[in-house]
Formats: C-alpha cells, structure tokens, sequence
C-alpha cells in the first residue's frame, strides 16, 4: 500500500483507475480552483515584480494536491491546517481572490491585519483554515490537538494538515504524528513530497525511501499517491476523511509532485534544480491531466474552459486592483489583538505611538485620514 | 476552608475548576495514574477519567503543540511540563506560537491554555532540575507569566490562569511545594492576575521578589526591623507578565530605596527589567542604586546549591547597602 | 529482520542461536560489570534512604544492554553517549566504583565538579563518555556529530548513543535518526525498549509496534534484540560497529527488556506497574540466564560466581566510604567552566561570593580549611 | 583591502578562516548550492567541496545537535539559522547543551561552535522574518552573542568568534546586509570580543546600541549636534554578552545622560540590562531618567514596520528628553 502509487489518470488523462464519484458541479468547481491559482499566482508574480507586493509562493505544479485534497472535505465542520503553498484550498472552498489579495497586500481588510507577510492566510469561514505560520511543522500538532478537540466532543470533525517534504525533519512532524498516532486523533496529514524544500532535494532531506514510510513509525497508515492527479488525491484524501470520521485515526498521506517554479518569488531555481527533471515534470501537469479528462468524459468542452481560464485571469486583475486600492490597517492595530484585553503598558506605548508619529505628520494613511 | 500546601492548593484549583468546566483538560508526562511526580494531579485521572487527565509521550512539542490546537477548539488545556528546565523543547510552540496566534490571525483564533510547571532550586537538582526560566517567557508578547508564593495564591491565580482567554505560563516554586500549610478558601478561589500583594508593610526600602524568593524576602525584611528597627516593605509581584507597573513605581517612589531578588542569573534577569523601568520612570526619586540579589551568571550548580541561591542574610546584605547609600 | 527478536540464550540460559566468539576473560569482565551494575545499585539504594545522597537511577533488569553494547565497543577510539541507566557500560570499561560514587556524592573528585545531579557521569578515560544530560534525546544529534567527525577526518570511530523508549519521542531521536540516515553517519542508536517511561507504558508512547520499525522512517536498518541476553545484545551491537566502521552508515537497535526496579529512588512504581508484569519479567532475567551459561559452558564455576558477588558487594561499600569521606568542591567551581576563560562579571560575582560566605564563616569545607 | 558588504565581508571571513583551518566546517539550510538566502555562504561549497560546507534537512535541533558532537570532536562547525526566528526549535541544544557542556562535564568537553543568523526588521518580513531574540541568549550563561554593525566588525568579529573556544550566537542584521559598503582588511582580521566600539565621540550624553540602530543613532547623534549643538557619545556594543560592562559604566558616568536602543520588545529587553547594570554601578552619576527606545511589546507587524522599529527621529526625541531633564 505504501508503495504503489495510487492513479487515476495518467499524464495525459488516460483512466488508469476508477475515477470517483463528483457531480459534475464538483468537478468544474475543482477544475476552477486549479485555473484561478495558476492566475493568482501570475499575478502575483506581476506584482512582486513591480514592487506592488514583497512576496509570494508560486503553486505551479502543486494544484491538483490541494484542490483534491480540499474537495474531500466538509467546510461546515472540518478544519484545514495548509502549508503556505496551498491556495487552492481556499479557492475550492469559495475563499475570495480579493480577501487573499488583500494578505498579499496587508492592507486593512487583511485577516491578519497587515502582521503577517503575504501567503499568511487565515479564515474562519468558508472553512476553518489555520492562521498559517511560518516556523515549518508547528501546525501539525495543531492540527492533532483541533481534531482531538472535536473528539473529545464526540463531534466527527476531522482536521487536515498539509505540509512539504522538508515539513517531515521538523519537530511538529514527529510530535503531531507520534501524538496522533497514540491518541488516534481524527487528523489527516498530507504530505506535499514536491521534491524540494528551496534548494534542498528529497534525498538530502531524507534516509527515506518515501514520505509514506514513515508512517510505520507512528502506527499510521500511509498511502502514496500520485499528486499531479486531482481525483486520485481527492480519492486517496477521502478514505482518510473517512476513516478519521468513523472513529479509526489518522492517515499519513504523500502527495508526489514537483515544485515547478522557484521557492518563492525571491528565489532562482536555475542555480539548484536540474533542467532536466523540470523538463521530464512537464509532462506530468496536473491541469493539462484534468482538462483533458473532462473534455474526453464530456464534462466540459474546450471552449468552456478557455472562458473558465479568460474568467480567473480577470478576477485575479480585478481582485488585485481592488486590494491595492485600499489604506493600510491603522496604526493601532501594532498594538491590538496581543492579549485580549489590552495591558497598561502596551495601551501606554499605542498612546506614546500615535502621538509621536502624528506630531511628525506620519502615520497618516493614504487616503488622507489619520488611521485610527 | 482547608490547610493545604502549595502543591496541595495547585491541586485542588485544578480539580475545582474541572468540577466547574468540562472544557478544562489535563494533558503532560506522568498526570494520570502517578499524579504527576509531585503529585499535583493526584487522583484527577481517577476522578475525571482518562479523556480529560491522561499522561502523554515524551514530548514537551508536542504537549504544548496539542495543547495549542485544543485551546484552539474550544478545550481549555493544562498542560503540565514536568520540570521548568524541559520547557525548551517546547520553546517554539510557546512564543512562536502560543504567543502570537491571536496577534497573527487577527483574533480569529486563540489559545486559552495554562502551561504548568515547577520551577526554581533548593531540591539538590543541579543543572536541569533547578532553573528559573521566567525572563525567557517575559520578553514574548502574547504571553502572561504567573509565579504563585502562598498556597491560597497558587489555587486563586492558577484558577485566574484557566480562565484567562490568553496563554499562561504558570510556574510553580518547587522548593515551596511542601513548605507549609495555609487555609485556603474552598470552592472558585480568584485571585486576579496583574495584581501585586503587599507582604510586608514599610516605606524605607522595598524589595521586590517573587515564587521561592518571597519566604526568603520576608525573612530578611522582619530581621531588619528587628536588628535596626528600618520598616521595609515586601513586594510579591505574583505576575510578571503583564506586570502591574504602576504598583512597582508606586512602591519604588515611596520607599525611595530598592532592592530586587530572584533566583535566575542577573544577566538579562528579570530584575534587570524591574531596575530598569524605575531608572526610566522614577530614577528622580531613587536615594540609592537599585540592588539584585539574584543567582549568579553561571549555569545552576547542584552540591553547592546553597551558595548559589539567595538566602536571607545576602538581601539583608543588599538591603542594609541600600539603606546605608548616602 | 526488525520483526524477528534476536536470542542466544533462553530464559533458562540454553543457547538458542550460536554465541558470539568471545574469550573467557571478555565474558568474565562482561558478568562482572553485570553484577558490579547490581551492586552499586543496592549501595545507592541504601544511600539515597539513608540521606547520603539525593537520588539514584535503578539499573536492575536492563544490566545486560548496557554491558553487551559496552563490550563491542572499542574504548581506544569510539565514543559512548550514553543514557542515565546505563551504569554497566562504564563498568565494563574499567570506570572505577569510586569515581562513579564521586558522582553520586557531588564532591570534589567528581568530574562534573558536583554541579549536576547525581547518575550524569562524563569521562573522557578509560572510554570517551559524553557527559550525561537530563534533558532527554538532546545526545542523539550530537552522537552524530561525533561520528560525523571522525568520518570526515578519516578515523574509524563509532559512537554508541543509548536512550530509552520514552527517548523515542524526543526532539533528538527525530533530528539524530534523520541527520544520521541522509549523512551516512557512523552511529549505533540503541533503543532500550524497558516497557516504561517513568509511568508511562508503551503503548502510550507510540503507536508504533516496535521500535525498530522506526528506523525505516530514516532509511536506517534495524534490528530488535531481547535486551535480557547480554550474548545477543553483543552480536547486533557489533554487526552494527563493524557496519559503521565500515562505512555502512547507521543502525537502529531495539533491545527489549524490562525496568524492574522503579524508574528512580523516588519512584513508586506500585502506582502504576501492574504486578503481573514484573512477575513474568522475573523469569526472564538476565544476570541468572548468562551465569547459568558460563557455569554450563565451563567458563566458571558457581563458586568463582559467588566470590564475584561478594567482591562486588564489598567494591561497592568501600567506594561509597571513600567518596563519602571526600570533601564537596570548593566555592569557586561554582563560577569556572562556564567559559574557558571567565569573564569580568562572572569573576566579579566569583570574589563578591567568597567574600560574602567567609565572611559568615561559610563555605568553609569538611576538612575546616577555606575551600580554595 | 576589498569594498565589501557586510554580507560579502561575512562570506570573506568564512572562506578566509577556512583556508587557515581545515576543521572549520558549515552547515544549515540551502547554505551549499544555493550559498544560503542572503548569500552569506556563496561559493563556499564550490571552493571547498560538500565535505566541509553542506545543506541539511530542515531541523534547526539538528543542525545545532550534530554541530555539537562536531565541535566535541575537533570540528569547528559554523551552524547557519536560516532566519532568527527559527532558531526556537534549537534552543533546548543552545541553551541546555551547547552553553551548559564545559560546566557540566568540569570541562571534560568543549564546544567550540559558531551559530550565524540574520536577525531584524526592516525587510518586510512580518511575525517571522524580523525578530531579535538576542535577550533570549543572553540570559543564557555559557553563551557568547555578538553582533555586528559594519562590514569590517563582520569579518573580524566572526573570525573572531570561529576561533573563540566557547559557542558564539553571531546575530547579523540583515537590514545592514547591503546597504553600504566599506574595506574590510584581507585575511585573517580579527576584532576582540567583549570590546566595545565608539562611533562617535561626545559627552552630552551616551548612546548604547548593537546591530541595525547602530547607524540610525549615528544619523540621531549627527543631526542632534547639528540641531542643538550638543555632542551625543554612540557605543556600538558589538559583543553583548561577555558584555564589557566597564566600557559601559565609564560611558554612562562621564556622560550622565543615557539612551539605551534595540529594535526588540522592551519588556525583559537587552536594554533593561544596560539600564539596570547603570541602576546598580552609576546611579549617583545619573542626571536623567536612563530611556530606552525600543520595539513595542507586541509581535512584529509587517504593513506597518517601519511605525514598529526605532528610527533616529525617535532617539533623538529620547535623547532629547534626556538632555532636557533637570
Ligand atoms: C523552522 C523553519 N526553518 C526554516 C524555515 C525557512 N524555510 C521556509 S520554507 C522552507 C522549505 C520548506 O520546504 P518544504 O517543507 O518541502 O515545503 P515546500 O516549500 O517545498 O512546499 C524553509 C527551509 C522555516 N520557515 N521554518
Ligand atoms: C525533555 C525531558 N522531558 C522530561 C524529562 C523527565 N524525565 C526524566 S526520565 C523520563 C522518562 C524517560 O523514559 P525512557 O526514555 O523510556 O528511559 P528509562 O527511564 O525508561 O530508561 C522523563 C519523562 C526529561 N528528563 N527531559
Ligand atoms: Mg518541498
Ligand atoms: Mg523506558
């Protein structure tokens, strides 16, 4: 089981297995999230290119892991722990361009109100989806202790954590999985195997022979499974949801796939990754896969997916004016949300803060207002 | 009421509050069966069951890490960390995370959860059974650190601390564990956090001290007025973080002389923090230099325990300096 | 090979696999540095509840891991890192009674000059011994650095680094297992599997079957051994040295076994360790199985055994004496070794402190002189 | 003699120690190929092969452990921590082991290890990618911490610092990586530790600070005395533990006005050690309160960091104060 590669399509959308059961609204609706990361990721790029944003993580060639894996969920009651390399988790659940447009920017609308750097995403609704960090692997015993919770109270909630390869040598990865394991909590844990962790390859990472090994070593059972195809990530994610709901515990996952650009948008591949291996994952892309599928089963004729495609890449623009527009969270908000209640001495500093930028004439926002 | 000790008292503000709230859990190495190796959790498995006291691996992560996603969902964890010094395992799930959940999500989420632990020497624990990590915690927003030094205390801030809607770190004085007995008031106990307690009364010096410090501190301060009649005032400032500042000015302004005590290694110590926000807001009133009475910078020795650790006769030596400064 | 528990004795002592070629003298010292481990145990026992020293670490039951990996190691160039229970490791190696009662006494000959508790042992003769921490698993990682080092520079040392089934959930069995599989180190991690972490079982530690399971995990071969056969703890010990030596790379060894006493002189193990257990444990132990084989084999006789015993007692009772007699250390140790040269403040708090303390006529030692 | 950045000058002085001394190795995240996010370690794996310069996997516990037994076996490891803030998951190796293992073992071990990490805002790098934890180490006996402020004092205190016997924390402010250049003298130079560096003469009133505030208080000094005429000492501590506490005190006696300055929260801050050292050695000498100017006690936000990180107009506004008190 840890071994095959568990496949539905191959890489140019042939069955290889049996495909499951998605209504056809599913499908387009996984097929949209795919499109809309490829072009908030191009925006994205524009934008940190032109100085309008500072950073950000390119998804290409990792869609169909977090599309499928979402699709498996239910958003009135699972939670999602992402990776910062996970957007099409919040795309798939109806997370809006614009609010994540407004993370990228830290503007005032930004759930993290401008703390965070671009990426940081967090929600509560659509679905429950963990206020991402960026220290590697702490979300992973997060993600055990949320769906113990949910246990504990005999709801059948299950949490789904997804991270990279490079996520598995972190302390959360072994604390989450030993604790899962142990405490058989209703969590999923999906790992992202694209390769790379930034310049690191797989087998500097590892003594592994794969991710789903590692299972073993906790009492959890693994499966591998081809992570450029959408339905068998999506087939694979929902055994486990399963499982985890029926009470029987956690399910490690290894998505194999590639990171086709760079680490993030400060990074150059070129100086690490050999051209060749890009060149082979080509083949392999997952939207390329998923469309062909859905034109050869009739679920979509080429044409509708080019206006699909036209669609996203307007609602990335449009999604990114509007964010740009809008002022940067005021000032106060350095020193909100730190307790619930604010301390003396930190109300003390606000005070001391706003006035002493006033008399200096910043601390003004954009549109000319002063922030607060 | 009931004559408790302090671990005594630690454990029934856990079992009250657990009789009061089904949210509340037990989780860390050796809680269950064994009730903790100080027995702080004695007889909460048995009378609670093992979903809400159970023992985990041997993984201060991952107690914390689990502890940090129950919180998150709706459960109010204790976590207990077995000896202060195993805490830093757990360093990152603590300020990197614990602490800063609420700032990061906006307030969407946050963590509702206690970290216990003892703490401090004077148990022949050398190295690693005897440290006094509280500045390490008290340099990280998002956090509230909590030192009881009297068993009413210990039950009325720890049940403070549970239901505290932030991270509280609440470090136990171990050498004090056993030290003596106290009535202690029956039932939901408060005792406020950010509050200081006044042990002594005085107004020609005052120390400022905490956990295992403040029998010491009060020890020195009654041998003073009894060797040379001076009144010094004794400080308990039970929270460290977020600290009841104005109380501290207040105090240092009146008594114009100031001594601060602590276990831990001055350097970076917290009393470096005590001495500095006087030099900073009340330096005008200062009649003397602001002496520490603290551990000294080296790691915590074990045979020579004794020496390392402030005794009465070292703040009464700090203390008569202060008085005697011209 | 991780499933199958390796044996040569049975619990009665018959060969049930074929013994290592070891010669008389080797298996001699091997059942003395057992019984010698059972003695100093007792003494400390006796110690620790008459108030001479603070605390001790039980050893019965686990003697024969300790003394079987001790014995395939070679003390000219390999490095041993080891747990706190493991007492017969240093015997083995010629570590005097009486320095190691130093130890458990805190006074002036101890090496760590008695700042750490007692059982923390460091030596650099007759065997480099890491200087035992209690954290526990922080000397994983840093037994693959030692090894690393010796690789790097061309030397064939090994280092042996021992910790418990609790140890497995450390920080340091994840980091130390991973670094060592991906860099080929030359380290022997050896698990004693004793069923317990101080209250905690087993199966509340890991979900895993076996801890040799987990060295798949980490690509590192493993190997389980019962842990109550010192003849078949030596075997895989040395196939796991001579792997090393050879450039092989690591290996994971589960020694199975049982605490028999209480995890410490302060523990009540009657809280917790079912009665059963350590009644079907007795059965099995290792210092009876291996005499009973020496006596059959001709290696000695059950008189030789005896005058042993006795000699050990006798050993042990001297060495508490004579460590007991001893002074503490004196006052400035608590302020040299924190650096190799002490800086100003420190120095500073150095004089501040002995001035204080004579002055009250402390810190004088045992002997009335002033302790500097 | 080279114009370099202080990120060049830290790559010169890692290739030059390891051209003198074989048993000097590095190791961290993305520091072979890819020559480490900043750069810091370009070219080093291509001079000097994987052996002696090599990526790891993603465990700061690792990296740190392993550079431990590297260092307790002849090796000069300098560890690389990718960012400050994910030094956290390391810090039981850093201060349990690492600080602790020449008292522990009565000196039987060593660890002569270097950590380098790029530390600070200003980057845009919220939460997780600006933090200063350097109170965090130096409240850690057996730890040495130093940083930087010039592309020269890079290179001669990191020399410095390989070839130091005990572990060295070497915090680089990464705001400082590239914004100016200066000579750097070739080979092997070499700045004490435990010195501290006058940047600019005066006795108005002292100036301490360490990092990225080094130029920003030397843009305040400047624009004080061209404002007001008044002549503003700046010390750039440069080692901030063996701190030259001597150094200190002369400053802040002969000046009697005194500004203390870091980027990192204030609470339990690098500063209130200064402050408090002052408290307790000068106080008589003090004619102000001793102000710190310092990050809030918050996390580090991101949109609005330059509102969080002191800049000159808020020291000179402190420093102002200072001079103005009576
Ligand atoms: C504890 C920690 N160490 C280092 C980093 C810096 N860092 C950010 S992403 C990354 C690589 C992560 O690789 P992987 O887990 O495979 O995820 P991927 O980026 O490939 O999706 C590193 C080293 C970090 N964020 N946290
Ligand atoms: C990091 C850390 N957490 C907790 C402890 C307290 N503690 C000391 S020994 C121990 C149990 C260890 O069990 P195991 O590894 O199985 O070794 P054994 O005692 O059975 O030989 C615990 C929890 C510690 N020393 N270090
Ligand atoms: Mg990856
Ligand atoms: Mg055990």
């Amino acid at each position: 089981m840890t071994d095959t590669l568990q496949q539905i399509l191959d890489p140019t959308g042939n069955k290889v297995g049996k495909p499951p059961r998605l209504s056809k609204e599913v499908l387009l609706r996984m097929h949209r999230a795919i499109v809309q990361t490829r072009h908030f990721d191009d925006r994205c790029m524009k934008l940190q290119r032109t100085g309008k944003i500072g950073f950000s993580i390119p998804n290409l060639g990792i869609e169909a892991v977090s599309v499928g894996a979402a699709a498996a969920l239910d958003a009135s009651k699972d939670w999602i722990a992402p990776s910062y390399r996970d957007f099409g988790m919040l795309f798939f659940h109806g997370v809006t361009a614009e609010s994540m447009m407004d993370t990228q920017f830290g503007n005032v609308d930004d759930n993290s109100v401008g703390r965070q750097m671009p990426v940081h995403f967090s929600y509560r609704e659509p679905i429950r989806v963990l206020s991402i960090s960026s220290p590697i692997g702490t979300h992973l015993p997060q993600a055990v202790g949320i769906s113990l919770a949910a246990k504990k109270r005999g709801e059948d909630a299950v949490s789904l954590v997804s991270f990279g390869d490079g996520g598995t040598s972190s302390l959360g990865f072994h604390s989450g999985m030993n604790f899962a394991g142990v405490l058989g909590a209703p969590t999923v844990f999906l790992c992202q195997n694209n390769q790379w962790a930034i310049s690191c390859p797989y087998d500097k990472q590892t003594g592994s022979e794969t991710i789903a090994a590692k299972g073993e070593a906790y009492g959890i059972p693994a499966v591998r499974v081809d992570g450029n195809d959408v339905l068998a990530v999506y087939k694979v994610v929902l055994n486990a949801v399963k499982r985890a709901r029926a009470g029987e515990g956690p399910t490690l996952i290894e998505a194999v796939t590639m990171r086709m650009g760079g680490h993030s948008t400060s990074d150059d591949p070129s100086r690490y990754v050999p051209k060749e291996m890009t060149e082979e994952w080509k083949t392999k892309d997952p939207r390329k896969r998923f469309e062909a599928w859905l034109i050869s089963e009739g679920h979509a004729t080429s044409e509708e997916l080019e206006i699909v495609d036209a669609d996203c890449a307007e609602e990335m623009a449009s999604a990114a004016k509007a964010a740009f527009a809008k002022s940067r969270p005021p000032l106060d908000t350095i020193f909100s949300d730190v307790y619930a209640e604010i301390p003396k001495h930190v109300a003390d500093q606000r005070d001391w803060c706003i006035g002493h930028y006033s008399s200096r004439g910043e601390g003004v926002d954009e549109k000319g207002e002063f922030p607060l | 009421m009931n004559e408790l000790t302090l671990v005594q008292a630690v454990n029934d503000g856990i079992k009250t509050v657990m009789r009061e709230d089904e949210s509340v859990l037990v989780l860390g190495e050796d809680v269950g069966p064994k009730g903790g190796v100080f027995l702080a959790t004695d007889g909460v498995t048995a009378e609670f069951g093992e979903e809400r006291c159970f023992d985990t691996p041997l993984s201060e992560d991952g107690i914390i890490g689990v502890g940090v996603g129950l919180a998150m969902n709706g459960m109010k964890p204790i976590c207990e960390i077995q000896f202060q010094d195993f805490i830093f395992p757990a360093f990152d799930q603590i300020v990197s995370e614990a602490a800063k959940m609420r700032y990061r999500s906006g307030g969407q989420y946050t963590v509702p959860m206690v970290i216990r632990t003892p703490y401090g020497g004077g148990i022949r624990g050398g190295l690693y059974h005897s440290q006094s990590g509280e500045a390490y915690f008290c340099h990280t927003p998002g956090m509230k650190v909590v030192i009881p030094s009297t068993p009413a205390d210990a039950k009325g801030l720890l049940i403070s601390a549970i239901e505290d809607p932030d991270p509280v770190l609440f470090m136990e004085p171990k050498a004090l564990y056993r030290a003596s007995r106290e009535e202690v008031p029956d039932g939901m106990h408060r005792v406020a956090l950010s509050t200081v307690r006044e042990v002594v009364a005085g107004n020609d010096a005052v120390i400022f001290c905490y956990g295992a410090m403040v029998p010491v501190c009060l020890q020195a301060a009654n041998r003073i007025r009894e060797e040379r009649g001076s009144e010094v005032r004794v400080i308990d400032l039970r929270t460290l973080l977020p600290l009841d500042e104005e109380a501290v000015l207040e105090a240092a302004k009146e008594c114009g002389r100031v001594v601060v005590v602590h276990e831990a290694p001055r350097f970076c110590g917290y009393g470096s923090e005590i001495s500095a926000l006087i030099a900073e807001n009340a330096i005008e009133y200062m009649e003397a230099p602001i002496a520490r009475v603290t551990g000294f910078d080296t790691p915590f020795p074990n045979t020579l325990e004794h020496y390392y650790m402030p005794d009465a006769r070292r703040v009464i030596d700090a203390v008569e300096r202060v008085l005697e400064f011209e």
